[in-house]
């Protein structure tokens, strides 16, 4: 469980994947080192999983390791969490985290639980992958992130990657962890071709296992002039935004959060501390979010006020919108970001 | 049923409204999605869940039912919106994203709401179901005679929402009718693998209902268990289930490769697609040629014109998105 | 729809009700004017509501119009969404909050979005009432308060009233409301004799018709030198901790939430603009809470830096411990918030 | 069964000791808690389900069971989890809240989980049902013959999870069991109000499942039918459904005015009460009267020492409440 965090160090040589191909390999090197290790879900077999999360594993593993389900996520979950109690490392695919409103009990009530009703006796080994994320045109049942819903709820650890590397390391962490791990996983950056991809998510992947450890931000680019935080797919949006902002002279120090719960405070805050200003942009919704609880973390400790006021960016309080006229100009992108920034390097408070 | 000319007759024109509806929307989706497939592109973004296959539900059910009668649908609601007669041009512009769609472009293929006949639908498995028992309790309350039927796919039938509100319903004598279009698989997981029992009417029983099960896809059949299932529920009897042997012609959504499926079965189910079938019988049963022909004619036009009004139609304002959360 | 707010009116006579009676007593006479209300849940019929929600409308309404209900909640709730779309008002029980988990697919999904997916051309007025908090030893399924959980989703009005008055006029509101409203009512503050109550839930509560308006938070003590923010039980915590803290010289003003969604941030922002200071305590969870949330809009929006860095006070993020001197440990109490406002008066950043 | 003399005296036994623990419990629980009934107050605060009556379904089904086969229960634990051998003193602590506790004190009466014999227990309704089937194909997986039984309500059989965790297990053929223990009541809600068939086990044949009713809440019924299904279940021949026709003596919990129950009906169950009867019937059978009050005394020692272990022991610290959280 302590293989070395391989963010740290010099990747032996260019082997790039989607996060797709990082995740299905991660189960597949876990599966092959553990034999308690095994997954389920609906349309995992076969077909590889909608988002292509176990490619090729049924065919390697077989049907008892790799387990089609019936559209049933109250018992299946349920099951990955008896399990997950009885010597069994369970990896589960809630195939859109927006179906979590069917079997949100056996998530929250059993496996975030079941470690603290036991007093540590009975530990909850599962990891529960769910896309996230819209963008594509598929409406407000289907494009929801839903972070701060399982960041709200205790017992349970919430990670969410970037890029392919992030995503091998994060789920080997999280199938090695012995606690229920919700991976969500966005789909503007899977690497399902039909799904497009954003390219800063397709990156050099090791072969071997390592893990990157869950709990721990990573500061994608260093900058002096402000905190841009951000997760999942907002991070390549951030990105993108600090290199425009680079050409005005302002310099973006931007955090991917990787992990929110439990939320890497430290990162943020040394990073704030050293900026003086910060802007959380993220696409879930807006209040009692992932934007709230960062800026709160940071106006509660640090000494010296922001430079500007805190800002965030989100999906506004409504519920997501098919249509893309209407979709796009509710979603952060770039070129808000930039705009928002420059705002921000304005007149002080 | 040979008696029942009129009815067969738009049961017929539906079929093919509703084909050709989807016959429409097969080029337009993969507009500026080409050459590399990427469903964020082109005027219909997004999963599309084509219905070629099963129109023999959607006609069979809604040939019972009143504009006052509710209907909830699937993920897959094409054919039973146009059955219900939910208004086309606004349907088609919907989901296009248009100004004048239903929901001004807001809902989408999987949220297409017409109050005007009482029909809607949503994307999440069996969870339409509740809802139909509750729009009939409130008919039931009213003092009216109407009905609710909900649509949900052999999939949806494993999910714990169909057992919920099968029981509700029957313990509450809901006048409501479930109808499992079996189209033998859930995206890719085929129902063998999935559903404990060869049929769904055998959990019928469990809610002390009466169960239906309709063979071969075949509109005739399901006309006349729908008609025994919703003469109960308007006559105050209860609940029923029907369950229809159907097709799925096409891919789960479009752009699905389906390689989960054995390789000529989808040419099989070509052979026995329901249209041309039915086509065949009732030119055998006697009707004209000539009457079957302008009311495809028709019924296409009526589909066309919808996708012309669609396209011409505007995009909403992006600010509009603000609007309707709440009422 | 626009009876006047009681609030601002001075009562003609003191009628003293309990939570349990003002929530039962809305009910009733919103059945009574309008024959599309309907109550259903689950022990609602005969037996009044477990928590008095209903008491005597059973007997007063009958079977039809007082629906007890199969251990069904997905059934019954996606069936309050079909009623509200087909011109009934029904006000529906989840027994308890902590049972989201099972049933939130009906209410977020569902009830939620039904007015922006139609375009709002189909509403959604329900109610959806349910339990909240813990406090009483009834361990970590059944003393949740998940405030933030439903604040974050949008489509749905959340209320959380902390005593009777309220409770009887933003019932009203709420029946009347076209949009889903979540009703919270606090197991501490609900005047069910077997659970205790805090004596300040119970007040005046006129017989007449009123509605509280939803979206508007109450200040219901005035102070310059500090705000507290609380909801539901929090409240009176607040208000025996200020009483204490007059004696010491600290002039505490407190403002009573009441709605969560929508936010009403201008009040708030009014008090802490004069105050200076900000202390949010609730009952929820902390991480991704009401805290953060408040938190976050104050210092977004406020020009000038406060006083003191802003706290929250909350429920760890751990589950709810059964054994008292743990869960009385863990929960905010009037002592509590004294010292930490005793804390905050003093060296200013 | 007449020849089964061990097993026989083991489950009267049991029913003693689970019924002397709820019989415990009753003056403890109202501690603290007079003159004003006011649940938050005295050593156990909370709400508290107790078994009376419904012991035989615990003991029925648990003489067949082994250490390594898992059990999960319901809000109404106690007969459950003292059949399937959970430490008695830990569990006393537990629900004590004290250090010793099986949870140290966190979980309470309704989250009791003891990995020594493979029991937990959860509050909401239906909700283990998953849990079981899982349990039981981690056997499966394991090459173990371990089974796994899930315990529920009649209210519960008409959740989703049931119908979900039913269909699972089939399709899988997990060496599972269910046992509803039918008390005809849902808190106040008669089953006949809210369950639309008369029998639960009607619904078995949905899942392609045997189903096995037990009526006059007789042990020996209980125990002839539970090792039909675990027997089944064992060998690899897949889930059984058990349904007990049991009697709920106390109120939904303590302190239930039970204002919906016909006067005089815990009367007539009284009068049937299932130790006594029991009693008698092995004293006809030609049990030892002194052998049955030899194991009646051990049993409520048993269940004495442990309430004294759990009075006598202390309160955790307040700050441990930050313990467990994770693994
Ligand atoms: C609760 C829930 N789980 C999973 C899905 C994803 N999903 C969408 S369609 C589908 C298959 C549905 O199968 P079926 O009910 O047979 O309908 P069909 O697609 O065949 O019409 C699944 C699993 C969903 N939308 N909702
Ligand atoms: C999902 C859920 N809904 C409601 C409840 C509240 N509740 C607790 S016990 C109970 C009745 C259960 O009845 P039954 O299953 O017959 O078990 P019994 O109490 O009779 O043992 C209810 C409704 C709950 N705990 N979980
Ligand atoms: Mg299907
Ligand atoms: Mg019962």
């Amino acid at each position: 469980m302590s293989l070395p965090d391989a963010t740290v160090e010099k990747p032996a040589s260019e082997r790039r994947l989607t996060i797709a191909k990082a995740m299905s390999e991660a189960i597949g090197q876990e599966m092959e080192r553990d034999s308690t290790v095994l997954v389920m879900g609906e349309d995992i077999g076969k077909m590889g999983g909608v988002f292509g999360t176990t490619t090729g594993l049924f065919e390697k593993f077989g049907k008892d390791r790799v387990r089609d389900t019936p559209i049933s996520e109250t018992a299946f979950i349920g099951a990955a969490v008896g399990m997950a109690a009885s010597g069994m490392r369970p990896v589960v695919e809630l195939m859109f985290v927006d179906f979590f409103g069917v079997c949100m009990d056996a998530i929250y009530n059993l496996a975030a639980k079941q470690s603290y009703f036991s007093g540590g006796k009975v530990s909850c080994p599962m990891v529960l992958m769910t896309s996230v994320g819209g963008g594509y045109g598929d409406a407000g049942q289907h494009s929801q992130c839903l972070y701060a819903t399982f960041g709200h709820l205790p017992g349970m650890k919430v990670v969410i990657p970037s890029n392919a590397h992030d995503a091998k390391g994060l789920m080997l962490s999280a199938i090695r962890d012995d606690n229920p791990v919700i991976f969500m996983f966005h789909k503007a950056l899977q690497g399902m071709g039909w799904l497009g991809t954003v390219a800063g998510s397709i990156n050099d992947t090791p072969e071997r296992e390592y893990c990157v450890p869950i709990g721990k931000a990573s500061v994608v680019r260093e900058g002096s002039d402000i905190t841009i935080v951000g997760l999942g797919a907002t991070v390549h949006q951030a990105l993108a935004a600090a290199k425009k902002l680079d050409d005005t002279g302002i310099d973006a120090e931007i955090v991917d959060l990787r992990t929110i719960a439990p939320l890497d405070r430290k990162t943020i805050l040394a990073s704030v501390a050293k900026t003086g200003r910060l802007l959380v942009v993220d696409d879930d919704y807006l209040s009692f979010g992932i934007g709230s609880e960062i800026i709160a973390t940071v106006c509660e400790a640090l000494p010296a006020p922001l430079k500007y006021p805190p800002q965030r960016m989100a999906h506004p309080d409504i519920p997501i919108p098919f249509t893309p006229v209407m979709e796009h100009f509710l979603l952060p992108d770039a070129g808000k970001i930039e705009s928002r920034v420059i705002a921000m390097m304005g007149e002080k408070t | 049923m040979s008696s029942n000319h009129s009815k067969r007759l738009w049961m017929y024109a539906q079929m093919v409204k509703s084909r050709h509806f989807e016959d429409m929307i097969k080029p337009a989706y993969f507009e500026g999605k080409t050459p590399v497939f990427n469903m964020a592109k082109g005027p219909l973004p997004g999963e599309m869940h084509l219905s070629d296959g099963q129109e023999p539900c959607a006609v069979g059910v809604c040939a019972h039912l009143r504009a006052d009668d509710t209907v909830t649908a699937t993920h897959r609601p094409h054919h039973i919106a146009i059955a219900k007669g939910v208004d086309l041009n606004a349907m088609a512009a919907e989901i296009f994203g248009k100004k004048d769609g239903l929901a001004g472009g807001r809902g989408g293929h999987m949220h297409l709401f017409d109050p005007a006949v009482n029909f809607s639908c949503s994307g999440i498995i069996a969870q339409g179901m509740g809802p139909a028992v509750g729009a009939a309790m409130a008919a039931k309350m009213q003092g009216s005679d109407a009905v609710a039927v909900a649509f949900l796919g052999e999939g949806a039938a494993n999910q714990g929402a169909f057992h919920e509100s099968l029981n509700l319903a029957s313990v509450w004598q809901a006048p409501v009718v479930f109808v499992i279009e079996d189209n033998s698989y859930g995206i890719s997981v085929p129902k063998t693998a999935c559903t404990a029992v060869a049929s769904n009417v055998e959990r019928a029983a469990g809610y002390a209902m009466p169960g239906h099960n309709v063979r071969n896809n075949d509109p005739d059949g399901v006309y006349e268990a729908a008609g025994i299932a919703i003469d109960r529920a308007r006559s105050g009897s209860g609940p029923s289930l029907i369950e229809i042997e159907t097709s799925r012609l096409e891919g789960h959504f479009m752009g699905d490769p389906e390689g989960y499926r054995p390789k000529d079965e989808v040419k099989r189910l070509q052979e026995r697609d329901p249209i041309p079938a039915y086509r065949a019988r009732l030119v055998t049963e006697g009707f004209d040629q000539m009457e079957l022909d302008r009311a495809e004619r028709e019924a296409r036009e009526l589909v066309d014109q919808a996708f012309s009004f669609a396209r011409g139609n505007e995009y909403p304002e992006p600010k509009e998105a603000f609007d309707h959360v709440f009422a």
